[in-house]
């Protein structure tokens, strides 16, 4: 991995972190629908803010700004009162609980054993059939997993992937694992009995459009082989105190087209996994978006296959704005330039 | 075998060939348009092409927004330059072109470029995300200094109608119609300012074939990629439109002149050619000729700025010596070039008789020794007259006024021009020991009394007796520096009718001739012998040439050539004279073109 | 029945319709592409015509060349209006375009068209024989004059590429392709610049589909008429191409700056237009919008002289004053307008805190009270920067600023602005009574140091109570004259938040609005009652108009009033305000089209 | 006649004269072929230095300018010498002699009665076979022309008719006689037994190429009722000091293409009337000329022309610039404009 991406990254983080945030409130609890073992879900989505992925605190990967909702210090305790104030919007017919904590809820020193083992207790006893977290893959043990599975018997960890080709993941997001890594998790995880949703994003910077398809493509199939159980697709969104969001402000980023994300579908429906996406700022500037007609429309389409996965809808949408998006995919290479709209 | 050379330079401008086994084109020109390209892209992420036989083949780089910091930019660039040792062409006959990296840092384009000079165009990355003026300006030259002049420049996705005189003018021989699709599909019509939207046109913007044959509110009606297809036929149409404008200035030398035009449609483009002046005029002074046969139209502010004329104004200040008079009369400029062959300067001679140093005043030169008034270009220029000077106009004057005078010393100055400048004259001159009279009478110099005025103030002092011989001297040391002049005409006649002038030496020989229509000194073999100007003077191989001297067969040449100079060269087996046809620089590094067009040759 | 009307307006340029029961057209155009003409030549000797059904009769004439004398160019003059009288129009349903006569001598012209206003359309004989920047200039404004709003202006044989949008920036309206078949037959081409003999050319010169179709070696190897065709076919869209640029700058109010632009390519045009501006600054001032939406282009030295920033200068001479506080403060100006919404002007903010009368140094409008930061041009304007003042530019600011310093008096002028700049300021303050001090800290006014010193030099002063008072005050003042934002205000407040404040009274009336993006004050009906600006006030007939205000319907307007203006009208049965579409003048002398679009009315 | 333009040249003429010239030598003398009675004949050319026309000293036509070879004063004696300096060239084969004054045979304060008396002695001593002589129609009586035909019974009276139309001469041309009093005159020749040449000018000032060759047309076969016997037609040159040579200065007369004469001949071939040309100046920049290549070639078929009056040569001459005056023929008039090239 090039130093000086590292080095940029390091910068960024300089000159944004610490921040102030109250370590004894969640960062957001929510919920939604979601797809789990071929049919949709109730879901309850929790953000605890703890100090964060420690990659991300120190360097990280260039899109991602979730390490400013961390804390700089947390206890066992306001980790807890955090965790009751989000498990108090579980109700009955929510059957699955996703937990992130903006970093690795695998990570020791992130989140402590005893702060884990609390959770995990306080999740088995609502009753849910499945519970969600992630992590960056050096953290996961088979012991971790296994210990996990004693509380809820349906364990999946997320797994930001990103991208399988190493290139990208060291020159593009200075990702600091290799998809090596990634492979060895999953086969962790899997032999200790927990199931693995891999997160890949579409489009990191300094690729095209049409290579952020293509990447995401071959991600897709590449992890497939893996039998994952899920697959997410994160189109890369503009979050603040990012280099994606230097390139941005400099008009030398522009987030995906929902177009993409639609072929990426398209493309993959006939992989053996089920493929995801919910689209972070969708149809907005910072997020995956299209001419702002259509977004919405498409997002209903994205939205319902991710639950359906039913392949008929992917072609219904149609809008002028497609031919822009394909003179993009066409030229934007060639033009050796990063196109964000006619300057 | 695949090469790339200049045929016709207008300054940094040029008309060049790229030419394999394969193609042929003249540039500046559309490359997409002219050949069939295959780009490798990002050696990120492999995407199918479908190009089969390309002309060109753009090899894979790692793609690097000028956004990045500094040490990034390097580590990618070098990057590219790794990627390149190990890449080999498959198909046969073809142009490699290697993409520049390098960000906005002109640092690090110039070094990466200079190890790409080899090949016979590069791609100059990512400038299409450089509209800043300063940025695209720093970029683009960083790397036309490292590549040299055998290389072709191409910049991608930039090309607008109103930019495209600039970047030929800034040396770019490459450009493409992405940009024109970018904007079509965007529905943006190119216009002849910029751009405009579809929806803000209540006409077709031209007369382009696709503007005569489409209605514009059919072209609203239609679908994405048809409308998109339309847009794109008339945004390549204005672009081509504008290369054949910009190939056709530069046959004609007259460059700058659209440039300067152009610029106006956006202050951006306007502050980009001021920088270019201030910031980068030795890029420009290298490669501008030093004598021309056009007219050189002063229009603008930036005219006054223009390479030509700071060279004549430094080369007054440097390069000239009064004749001598112990007067000196300030008089107005004419129309009319050279001043002599005016009305106006013929009612002044009434008055000066021949007496004193003549200094004219004018813009957007400043001021013009009598002497050097044949000298390009003091006889070609054209300005709009409105009798009115603007500030920007007496500030110039000023300047060379006030040098001159610091230089030259006169017993007395006879300041015979308008009230104004008369005025201004005055001021400069009050605190210099000399006497000082105004000869004006009624605000008209070419009045009857202020010719007696003007003949009354200069009776006291004695005619000049040779004015062709002063002025043979004069140009010399303009042309070859101070001291040949001199070097000339020892022992030597200055004869002929002007502006028809010879110079004849006692023994019989000619030395030189005043060539009138560029107002420089033409040198014999015999003249170059005499006067040995070693700023002029290139070493050739061990050879003999015939008609022109290749840029291969240059082995040295002094930077201080420039294209048309008066130059001589000499070898082993060979002296000759001619004009140069390129810059000393270019002929020095180029394998290719014409370096010197010879006029005489002898064998040694 | 027939008749000519303007429909759109950008300074003098304008477009319009010419109509008669048998066409209609769009101008500016070539008349002779649009309609048929039967042009029955002079009276001295009959030649045969093969137009049948013409669209435009010219009636007979007596050609009078410029190159005559007074006397007799009145007497042909005057024998073209008694021709005229016993003429009849044999076809039915044509426009009969009478010829002006009056050679070089403006006041002919203008006598001879005034006898002719009651034509839709006039033809400018001889006009393609005064390429003199003066003569032409004359002789086009003086029709002008003569013919008023009503009547089509026809400059035959004139147009080439470069003049087109200045002649009709100068208020032509017809011309035609008459020079383009000259210079066809002459085997000359129009090119974007002027024009080029065809032996000169290596390419056809543009992308016309004549161009495109034709091989230039092609077309040398033609023969007389064939070759003529082919370039006259290139000439003919070569005009209609520019004609094209020109109604749609028109469209956009941009002419001014296409003309800018355009007349780059000969000194001789940009004299003219610099005459245009010395010597005709009213005639353009007349009919140029006092408000507009656009930028402004200030790209060129000319740039300086535009009637719009005149006009600012003047109005803030004459129609401003400062909000007084004993300290002024001299800011710099910046990118992004209004300066106040700029991150600098933020920073400025901390140091001022809102003490002192602030004024902004900048070019081209010298010098803008802070209270004026939103009117037109002040938020529009766009230039080039390059960070260095040119002499011309230096100039305006300080001739505005030893104005506004002469008028209004402080105890002590604050200046925080850069070294070049402050110093300029400091030697003209310096002979005044008042104490100076410069707060710029390392050559950055935006330092925190600078910032400090800034607050520091301010902090004996009282802070300004209510800076949307003052603004909407001297917004009225700039916009209606001296005292009447007085009026407005009187017992009246100031809400909502900048830029779009109300003024309601204390009965909580409304009164009046900013309009931000133009930055002038709408007036309500109870507004206009309450300030009574007499200078905007038209006098109307005895009716109710709805929608718009149509010429015919106006009694009597103040020449105060230009195009865009904010006015209000009164009759008989009606009271109302709104934006005036034409000039007062205009509005007057006209029996067509909107004179205002109203926005409130009453019936009284 | 408008006194406006007679005011004009007025003041031209009070500019430029008087002149120096020598009294008492001839203009000029030399020798050509000249048509007379069907056949060509040697012809003696004789330019006498008088004080020149009474209308061209006081005003004049507007491109007249040989009274710039007129002398202040002369006396008889004078007038004597210069014509015996002038007859010594005649030799044996001459028929044909002109004599032209600058102005007006006839007129007795130009050519006193003596004076011109010793001339048709002395000519008649030479047996020419005709005279030919110029006058204003002013001075023209039955009694002078039957004097002259004492001496040589061919008489020649040179009309310097122009146009015939009236407008034409009072507007463009300053003529100061109408066609009727030309009428008048050439009855009063032919009564006398004399002979009537007329001239007629090709192109004066303000008229388009166009118009001009309708005038000359329309002159012609108006001239060609009243049965002169010779026509000749001059295309106008630009002279010194004229109000032509002021708008040819200022570009705004150019003198006519020789196409137009040679167009002219053809229309009129079908005249009982003898119609020549010798265009003075003819090809240079100042006469008519066409573009320069064709020039000569067709100076040569209207000499031809003029001397054997066949018409099958005058459809010969082709030259690329005749798309240029055809041009002019259709554009001038309406572009209101007078054609002198492509400014």
């Amino acid at each position: 991995m090039p130093k000086q991406l590292e080095k940029i990254m390091t910068n960024i983080r300089k000159t944004n972190l610490p921040t102030k945030n109250d370590p004894k409130k969640p960062v957001a609890v929510w919920k939604d629908k979601a797809r789990n073992n071929d049919r949709p879900i109730n879901c309850l989505n929790i953000i605890l803010r703890t100090t964060g992925c420690s990659w991300g605190r120190e360097s990280g990967c260039t899109m991602c700004g979730y390490i400013y909702d961390s804390t700089e210090k947390t206890t066992v305790k306001d980790l807890k009162k955090q965790f009751d104030i989000a498990i108090n919007k579980h109700e009955e017919q929510t059957k699955y609980i996703k937990i992130f904590t903006s970093g690795s809820f695998l990570d020791d020193e992130e989140l402590p054993q005893e702060a884990r083992e609390y959770i995990l207790q306080k999740t088995s006893k609502t009753g849910v059939e499945i519970l969600g977290v992630e992590s960056r893959p050096e953290f996961i043990t088979k012991d971790k997993i296994k210990k996990a599975r004693e509380y809820i018997p349906e364990f999946e960890v997320g797994l930001g992937i990103e991208s399988t080709d190493n290139q990208v993941l060291n020159e593009t997001i200075n990702k600091n694992s290799s998809y090596k890594e990634y492979k060895t998790a999953i086969q962790k995880i899997h032999d200790a009995g927990g199931k693995v949703k891999a997160y890949l994003m579409l489009k990191p910077p300094l690729l095209t459009e049409k290579e952020a398809i293509n990447d995401t493509i071959r991600s897709i199939k590449t992890v497939a082989k893996e039998n994952v159980d899920k697959i997410s697709i994160n189109p890369c969104n503009v979050q603040r105190g990012t280099l994606v969001e230097q390139l941005y402000n400099k008009k030398q980023y522009r987030p995906p087209w929902l177009w993409s994300l639609l072929e990426i579908l398209k493309q993959t429906n006939d992989q053996p996994t089920n493929i995801i996406s919910d689209p972070v700022g969708g149809g907005k500037e910072r997020g995956a978006h299209n001419c702002g007609e259509c977004d919405t429309h498409i997002l209903n389409t994205i939205n319902h296959y991710s639950l359906h996965q039913e392949k008929k809808y992917l072609d219904k949408p149609e809008c002028d704005c497609k031919t822009k998006w394909k003179t993009t995919l066409e030229n934007e290479a060639k033009s050796h330039r990063i196109y964000t709209g006619c300057k | 075998m695949s090469y790339f050379e200049s045929i016709i330079r207008d300054g940094p401008g040029r008309i060049g060939v790229l030419k394999s086994s394969s193609f042929e084109f003249e540039t500046p020109c559309l490359i997409d348009v002219e050949a069939e390209i295959l780009d490798l892209g990002s050696t990120w992420v492999p995407c199918e092409s479908e190009v089969e036989n390309p002309d060109l083949v753009v090899p894979p780089s790692k793609r690097c927004p000028p956004g990045l910091d500094r040490d990034y930019t390097e580590y990618l660039g070098n990057e590219n330059l790794r990627i390149l040792d190990d890449f080999e062409v498959e198909s046969e006959g073809c142009v490699v072109m290697p993409v520049v990296g390098g960000g906005r840092f002109g640092v690090l384009r110039e070094r990466f470029s200079q190890e790409l000079s080899n090949y016979d165009a590069v791609l100059v990355d990512m400038v299409g995300e450089l509209y800043l003026p300063n940025e695209l300006l720093q970029v683009v030259l960083s790397v036309k200094k490292g590549v040299g002049y055998d290389t072709a420049v191409y910049a991608p996705a930039i090309a607008t109608p109103p930019l495209v005189p600039l970047l030929v003018y800034m040396g770019v021989d490459l450009l493409d119609g992405y940009r024109a699709v970018e904007c079509a599909s965007d529905d943006v019509f190119f216009t002849h300012t910029g751009t405009q939207r579809l929806e803000q046109l209540d006409e077709t913007p031209c007369q382009c074939s696709y503007c005569m044959e489409n209605d514009i509110e059919e072209i609203k009606k239609l679908k994405g990629r048809e409308r998109k297809d339309v847009i794109y036929q008339h945004n390549l149409a204005m672009l081509l439109g504008e290369l054949k404008k910009t190939r056709n200035a530069v046959r004609r030398g007259l460059l700058r002149e659209l440039v300067e035009e152009r610029v106006r449609s956006k202050p951006e483009l306007t502050a980009l050619l001021r920088k270019l002046d201030s910031e980068n005029q030795d890029y420009l002074l290298n490669q501008t000729p030093s004598y021309r046969r056009y007219q050189l139209y002063a229009n603008t502010t930036e005219s006054l700025s223009r390479p030509e004329i700071n060279r004549f104004i430094e080369r007054v200040k440097t390069r000239y010596e009064p004749p001598g008079s112990k007067v000196a009369v300030i008089l107005p400029c004419s129309a009319r070039k050279p001043y002599s062959k005016s009305d106006s300067h013929a009612i002044y001679r009434r008055g000066t008789q021949g007496r004193g140093d003549e200094v004219i005043l004018t813009s957007p030169l400043g001021l013009v020794p009598r002497e050097l008034e044949v000298v390009y270009p003091a006889q070609h220029y054209d300005l709009p007259v409105t009798g009115v000077w603007s500030e920007a106009e007496k500030k110039q004057i000023k300047d060379c006024f006030i040098d001159y005078f610091s230089k030259h010393k006169y017993e007395k100055v006879v300041i015979h021009v308008r009230d104004e400048m008369a005025d201004l004259c005055r001021e400069i001159l009050e605190d210099r020991s000399c006497e000082i009279e105004s000869t004006t009478q009624n605000r008209d110099p070419r009045s009857s009394k202020s010719i007696k005025k003007l003949y009354e103030s200069l009776s006291g002092y004695k005619k000049r007796k040779n004015r062709f011989r002063d002025m043979i001297k004069s140009i010399m040391d303009y042309q070859f520096g101070l001291g040949t002049g001199n070097r000339l005409l020892k022992n030597a006649k200055v004869k002929g009718s002007f502006p028809k002038l010879r110079v004849i030496g006692n023994d019989g020989i000619q030395y030189a001739t005043l060539v009138p229509q560029y107002g420089m000194i033409a040198l014999t073999i015999d003249g170059v012998k005499k006067v040995k100007p070693m700023n002029y003077l290139i070493e050739i191989g061990s050879f003999y040439p015939k008609g022109s001297l290749l840029a291969p067969g240059v082995i040295e040449a002094s930077n201080q050539i420039k294209p048309n100079d008066e130059v001589w060269f000499k070898g082993d087996k060979a002296l000759g004279v001619g004009r140069a046809a390129m810059s000393g620089e270019e002929m020095t590094q180029s394998e290719r073109g014409i370096a010197v067009n010879i006029r005489h040759v002898e064998e040694l």
